[in-house]
């Protein structure tokens, strides 16, 4: 099938779904992505979770950095951080932390996640806040036009390695099987429906989970293409024990393919928000663990005690 | 005569108990009534190298500067005593330690090197502590029993201070310890007594020795602090620490990240949630947080960051003091960023400082960065315990209109725009550092970039009254104005003290509050005087430079930079020169 | 009566060739002997949403800013040419797509919208476009060729320059494109020439159509750089694009780094290692570089960055113009840490001032921050092409002592230490962020501290004779001084041109180096000045304050933020009513 | 046999070690590591290196960042650079592309590598930049007094977790495996002589070579002790496929027990510096590809011909 046409079936697909009543998660702006771009798929993904789980619209905060990608909140009717450059994670640790009951959303894109935040996703994943993470991974630079990114395969030519890609890219999915992620999967804009029902798990999930969407640019990158995808891609076998690590990172690292769909699963780890409040329940003078900060807080202190 | 402050220095080695020593001092002179200064100083930063300090500053009067000089010096360790000698008063009082029955060789021991004025006593620590507890350790009780003495104290607060101290540690451990006291206190008849401390007014209120760290713990966590997000770094750390043991038990949370962009990035995403969030770090923690606190000037999202300056640039002397954060603090964001800085001057200072700095964080949606230093963080002195107790809680303006209505970067008068936090029913917004029209859209025509910019510098007019404003000492129509701020104050407050004494026509201003100004007080302020003197501790003349901007007057700038707080004494020999008379 | 001087603007939408229309005019000009200045407006981030705006400022005389208002608006897209009119001047010529045999509703038509002494033209553009290549592709060349007819120009030149665009894309496309404009320039007998355009001196010597990146791209291969480590961001982004083509044909090696620390941190190991290395970035990357650009200041390290101002702060607006990082290149590191700031005030200075940026990073071992801007960055004007000739190589201070005196930090009269790099037999030393002594080692003492604090600062007098003076323009005597910087400069220089033509006593003065001062210049400047007012294009005033904070001297503020660079007009409106006569 | 006596013995080997006439490559400083700290063995890991390999002092640059760790290289007789907390791997970048005929290590600490640097390891590493790192992991902020780390294990109590550290820990062999790190491996300073031994064969190796010390804190660290590294670590079994990913990446996950050794090896995978000098090889003036920075140059450009 023509790329084109694939194009098509993916638009056909998002209208469907468009007209599953998700109207009313729709933000205030419309999309400015390019026509055709990958992450139309993922901005669908999360309409259509929001409806299917029935989150409301004030109960979900969506953060992001800056790109394409980082557009996003802008585009579903929700709370939304647009901040700084690769640094969503922190902002939505923070947010969690701070609110426990809120639903929290960090989508961003390659280069935000891997490049210059990479050095978050190990400290996010393994805390295992209850956070997911939508990673759309368009293996370019978009909204700077082009550019190498950490996911760009080696030999690429852009416009920053005009003689190609010298470095080996980097897979979010072996990364934070490795990171101790305790929910780990792979999706594609060009299969919107299985897309769909792993956003839908990634949320329902209680800890860490991270989705990579391959979301190709349509505009800037010529090589990462849907038809790429479609050929190299394959949804990884049912019936698995998704809690098996090892396998997991086997069919991570399988060479020849590309798989899509939920790699690893572990439900029951703690995670941080559980610990923080178990240990205000534990040791606070309110035995609910809210996380409040205490207006009644007295603080011990013998007299002429030096507290340092 | 008796004197109205003594400063006792104690110095030893790793182990040697130098800053226990300290702490035990200053503990029973407050029992006694006096105020205290504790200035502690660390060797390399790793531990078990080199000399460890203590210097207590013992007054009849509040004291927030270190002493010109050392009036006794304890030494723990003779070689370390030996090289201390020469910051001594010229007739300090030096107790070393000596070896009953072993002579060492003249031009070796601790009197060869006194100075001609100065009294060394050899008292036998090791070797009584020896005795009594059949081991080396103690031998710095025995110091500050023969001190106690020395100074003409009564035992029984010093007692007391051990049975606080020790008495968990056992009965046996206790016993031992008022043994070690009492051996020193008993060691000689101090028959003329060299140096006397006058005595105390008697101890009212409740009185507690807190340091910087100490202050701040307790002041966040009365201001309903729900989230510290924060990386460890020298002079900050003990706020982190202190607060992962206490905040939980008020209903919040502490999170080590891995790195200071991440804890900055977690206050961001807590304050935007609703919660008091902060995080506490040191110059370089705060230059890789410049990105996101811009962000929070844009995103209008309240801040509360304590950076607690040590010697710099880069790495720098991270156990030293300097005052030399203040242009990273005022201008370390691109683009037109304006944001609160405060500063305040002493231990006591930094708990209401860091209380308001939540209170206008919140109110009007600005970072707050609180700059204390090392001295401030790590001194400890002896507070009223009532100053403590103020608690705070939000104040955030909320919205009474209709939620189709709200607009998160509505246009006001103030500057100050009514705030919805995410999981209120009805209201959706997304926050972006981008350029936004009201409804938080991205806008980048020039009317709506000046219009948002107006509004995000309205702000810091409006929340003058909300911020502690410059104060004033000596005559209002002083020839001279001397402007100080940070932890040198104390020692140019004392200094302009003496110079008053002098004759000098000098009018002192602290300020606390350096971004936004009061405008109004200080212009006022400049213009009566005939010169201005801005002294503190750094080598640009940072607060200096920016006054002179701010304001487009003259001024001389008085440097203090070097690393050690400055005294009373150094600071009247450099501004006397400059004095109009 | 024919002028000077004549701004084309293009407005269209995606795929409407806005941009390209602008350069084919630029180029056609210059080839006439003209001087051009081409500004280019893009919409959002993304591609494909909305109006693409070309700025041609077409004269006589060297121009650096953009005109007053728009003398003639090709609209590609109608909608947007209504859009645009209110930015024309109020006799322009307006030419706008019309279809034969359609009749616009007159209430929407562009005629309807055109000011009163507005001159519309309808040309049939697409019709044309279809007609002779089968497609709409085409329509911005026979704009320009009625654009050629409507001002008198030749058509030689531009068949010219569509031969150099078009002969490799087949004789077809060429021979295609010349019927576009020819008959664009045949379509209709303008019989009162409206505007005209004086002739141009006849083309001198070689002259090339270059934008600040470009301009910068070519500095730096000749001035011997040899790693380039950077991350993409907009306005500084296509230099390195640039460069990672250009730099490995001249030895030089590009590599985009994971984030804007990364590249700092690369750039800072190249340097270490004895390699000319920079960066470019904008505010956002700058403010993550702080940490890094500080450690230079203590290493002694040279850095060359680029930033490439932007409208601030936090992300802010991408594609505008601001010069709003002043503040943080001064002043973003923590402690009191001195670097060298420049700032070229036009495309082609930026080339002289990155390599001058070179020579003293290297010379004075100390990080230099250059600051261009997006318009500077991205918009391109001719320039002669011998100005991008000029080679510079290695300024480095080398070391003739035996090695084992070797004192990688050694204390001398100007601050500058002699420099040996890693892989030199004989020697060793570790280089530091923290406080050190000479040989490098940690030192943390007071004065240690001071004299080395001391070294640091006193490079900056020494190379005061490495760098550009403050140029002055009008009467040494002039009443007013008016001093700026930046981009802006182009449009205060022209606006002052016209103040002194009404006779204002003014004396301007352009900063390129801001710091180190030149200050015996600046001060005798000052002196001679009764009134001075800075000019700059942000809301802080940010270099008035840091002059003022500088000098002590009082000065009027003249601030210009809102994100488009401002034209002389709007300069000699605000700078008047502040002007003593 | 008790921690003290393995502390002695770890002295002793370290004393005949210095015997070795290493003595030239001791720094100016001596080194101020407290007492028994692990980080001696990482130290004379590395004048072993230089006295085995025939490394000539000034061809050796180590760059570090901040800790305990990041003092190493004054205490060795080369150039070394001691910059800012966790930014030690670009800076070494740097000097490597600047100058690649030195031989170029990175020391630094677990937290400087893993925590505030942890975004520079991934791309160093995919990269395969010529660069040996010496990771010296004590589990604990050493340098500030006992703050949590990376790689402290779950529930460790610490000076900033009172409550226990609610994070799992961090493995730098298993992150650089997947990073696409050449050379994997992992020694423990209780065991000099293994070390020894690795960080000659790191440096010899041609790419970017990871190398993880077990390095006990005595000071702030009591749980990550010698004795329980004699305890839980193993050598790896001799005799495998060093080139098979799959295979090191079982033996790092392997729960139960710490594998020391070399884990990984790939060699002939063109490194960074390579590559560069290939462009340069390619299109330069120079045939030589140094580099260098060319005064020679003449950038193209056409007349009036608008470059960008
Ligand atoms: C600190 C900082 N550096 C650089 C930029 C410029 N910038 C904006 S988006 C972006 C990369 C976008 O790529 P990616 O994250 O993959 O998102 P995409 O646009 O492909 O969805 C860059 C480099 C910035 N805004 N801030
Ligand atoms: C930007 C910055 N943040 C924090 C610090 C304070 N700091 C110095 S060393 C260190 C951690 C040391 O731990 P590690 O890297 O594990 O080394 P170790 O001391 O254990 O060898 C910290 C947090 C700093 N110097 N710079
Ligand atoms: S530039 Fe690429 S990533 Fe960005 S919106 Fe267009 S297609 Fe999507
Ligand atoms: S504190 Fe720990 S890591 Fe640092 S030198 Fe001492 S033992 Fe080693
Ligand atoms: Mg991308
Ligand atoms: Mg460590």
């Amino acid at each position: 099938m023509s790329e084109m046409k694939r194009k098509e079936e993916i638009l056909v697909n998002i209208s469907q779904v468009r007209k599953k009543k998700i109207v009313e998660k729709h933000g205030r702006l419309r999309p400015i992505f390019c026509g055709g771009c990958g992450h139309f798929a993922g901005l669908h993904a999360v309409y259509h979770m929001m409806s299917e789980l029935g989150i409301e619209n004030h109960q979900l905060v969506i953060v992001s950095g800056i790109g394409c990608s980082g557009r996003f909140p802008m585009f579903v009717n929700c709370y939304g951080f647009h901040g700084v450059h690769g640094r969503a994670l922190p902002v939505a640790l923070g947010v969690k932390l701070a609110n426990p009951s809120l639903t929290v959303l960090v989508v961003g894109g390659d280069g935000d996640g891997l490049g210059i935040g990479g050095g978050h996703l190990p400290h996010a994943a393994r805390s295992n806040v209850d956070i997911t993470y939508i990673l759309l991974d368009n293996s370019i630079y978009g909204l700077t036009k082009g550019q190498v990114a950490p996911t760009t395969p080696s030999g690429d030519v852009t416009s920053t390695t005009p003689y190609g890609n010298p470095s080996r890219p980097l897979d979010p999915v072996k990364l934070s099987l490795v990171h101790g992620a305790t929910f780990v999967a792979r999706g594609f804009s060009g299969r919107p429906d299985e897309l769909n029902a792993i956003v839908v798990e990634a949320v329902k999930h209680r800890g860490f989970s991270l989705v990579q969407v391959l979301s190709p640019c349509v505009t800037f990158n010529r090589n990462e293409t849907y038809e790429k995808y479609y050929e190299m891609t394959e949804p990884l076998p049912g019936e698995r024990d998704l809690t098996d690590w090892d396998q997991a990172m086997k069919f991570a690292s399988a060479g020849e393919k590309i798989y899509t769909g939920i790699f690893y699963q572990k439900p029951g780890v703690k995670t941080l928000d559980e610990f923080c409040v178990g240990v205000i329940r534990k040791v606070g003078e309110f035995d609910d663990g809210r996380i409040t900060g205490s207006l009644s807080g007295k603080v011990e202190n013998g007299e002429g005690k030096v507290v340092e | 005569m008796a004197r109205r402050q003594i400063t006792i220095q104690t110095c030893g080695g790793a182990g040697d108990g130098s800053v226990a020593t300290g702490a035990l001092i200053a503990r029973a002179a407050v029992k006694l009534g006096y105020s205290v200064l504790v200035y502690d100083t660390f060797p390399a930063e790793i531990r078990g190298f080199g000399k460890t300090i203590s210097e207590v500053r013992v007054s009849v009067e509040e004291v927030t500067a270190r002493a010109d000089a050392v009036d006794v010096l304890i030494g723990l360790n003779n070689v370390f005593a030996i090289e201390q000698i020469k910051t001594l008063a010229e007739d300090a009082v030096i107790i070393y330690d000596s070896l009953p029955g072993i002579t060492v060789k003249e031009s070796e021991s601790v009197p060869h090197f006194a100075g001609n004025y100065m009294s060394p006593y050899g008292v036998p620590l090791e070797h009584t502590a020896q005795r009594v507890t059949g081991r080396k350790l103690g031998k710095n009780v025995v110091a500050v029993g023969f001190l106690a003495k020395l100074l003409g104290l009564p035992k029984e607060p010093f007692h007391q201070v051990l049975k606080e101290l020790f008495l968990r540690k056992g009965e046996k451990v206790l016993s031992q310890n008022i043994a070690l006291f009492d051996e020193g206190y008993a060691y000689e008849e101090v028959e003329y007594r060299l140096i006397e401390l006058e005595k105390a007014p008697p101890p009212g209120e409740e009185r507690v020795i807190i340091s910087g760290n100490d202050a701040m713990t307790r002041a966040a966590v009365n201001a309903s602090l729900a989230v510290f997000a924060g990386y460890p770094i020298t002079p900050a750390s003990k706020l982190m620490e202190n607060l992962a043991k206490e905040l939980p038990r008020y209903g919040g949370i502490v999170v080590q990240t891995e790195d200071e962009i991440a804890a900055i990035g977690a206050v961001t995403g807590a304050w935007f949630a609703g919660k008091r969030a902060m995080t506490a770090t040191s110059g370089p923690g705060l230059s890789l947080m410049s990105e996101i606190i811009n962000l929070g000037v844009m995103t209008e999202t309240p801040l509360v960051i304590v950076n607690a300056m040590r010697g710099g640039p880069s790495t720098g002397l991270p156990t030293k003091v300097e005052q030399a954060d203040l242009n990273i603090a005022l201008w370390g964001g691109h683009g037109d960023s304006p944001r609160v800085v405060l500063a305040p001057t002493n231990i006591a200072e930094s708990y209401a400082v860091l209380q308001d700095a939540f209170d206008v964080a919140e109110k009007y949606q600005t970072p707050v960065i609180v700059l204390t230093d090392k001295f401030i963080a790590m001194s400890h002195t002896s507070v009223p315990a009532s100053i403590l107790e103020e608690k705070r809680g939000s104040t955030r303006l909320e919205y009474t209109g209709p939620p189709e209505a709200y607009r998160r970067f509505a246009i006001t008068e103030t500057g100050v725009s009514p705030w919805v936090v995410p999981g209120t029913p009805g209201i959706s917004y997304t926050t972006s550092g981008l350029e936004h029209d009201e409804t938080g859209a991205p806008g980048y025509d020039v009317p709506n970039h000046v219009a948002m910019t107006e509004k995000r510098f309205r702000k810091f007019r409006a929340m003058l009254g909300d911020l502690p404003a410059p104060v004033f000492e000596g005559p209002e129509d002083g020839k001279n104005l001397v402007v100080s701020w940070g932890s040198s104050f104390g020692a140019v407050e004392e200094g302009v003290k003496r110079l008053w004494n002098d004759g000098y026509s000098i009018r002192l201003c602290k300020m606390t509050t350096i971004f936004p100004q009061h405008e109004d007080v200080m212009r006022g302020a400049f213009e009566r005087a005939e010169k201005v003197i801005v002294v503190e501790q750094n080598r640009f003349g940072q607060l200096a430079k920016f006054l002179k901007g701010y304001y487009g007057i003259s001024a001389d700038e008085v440097h203090l930079p070097g690393g050690e707080p400055p005294s009373p004494g150094e600071v009247t020999e450099a501004v006397k020169e400059r004095l109009l008379v």
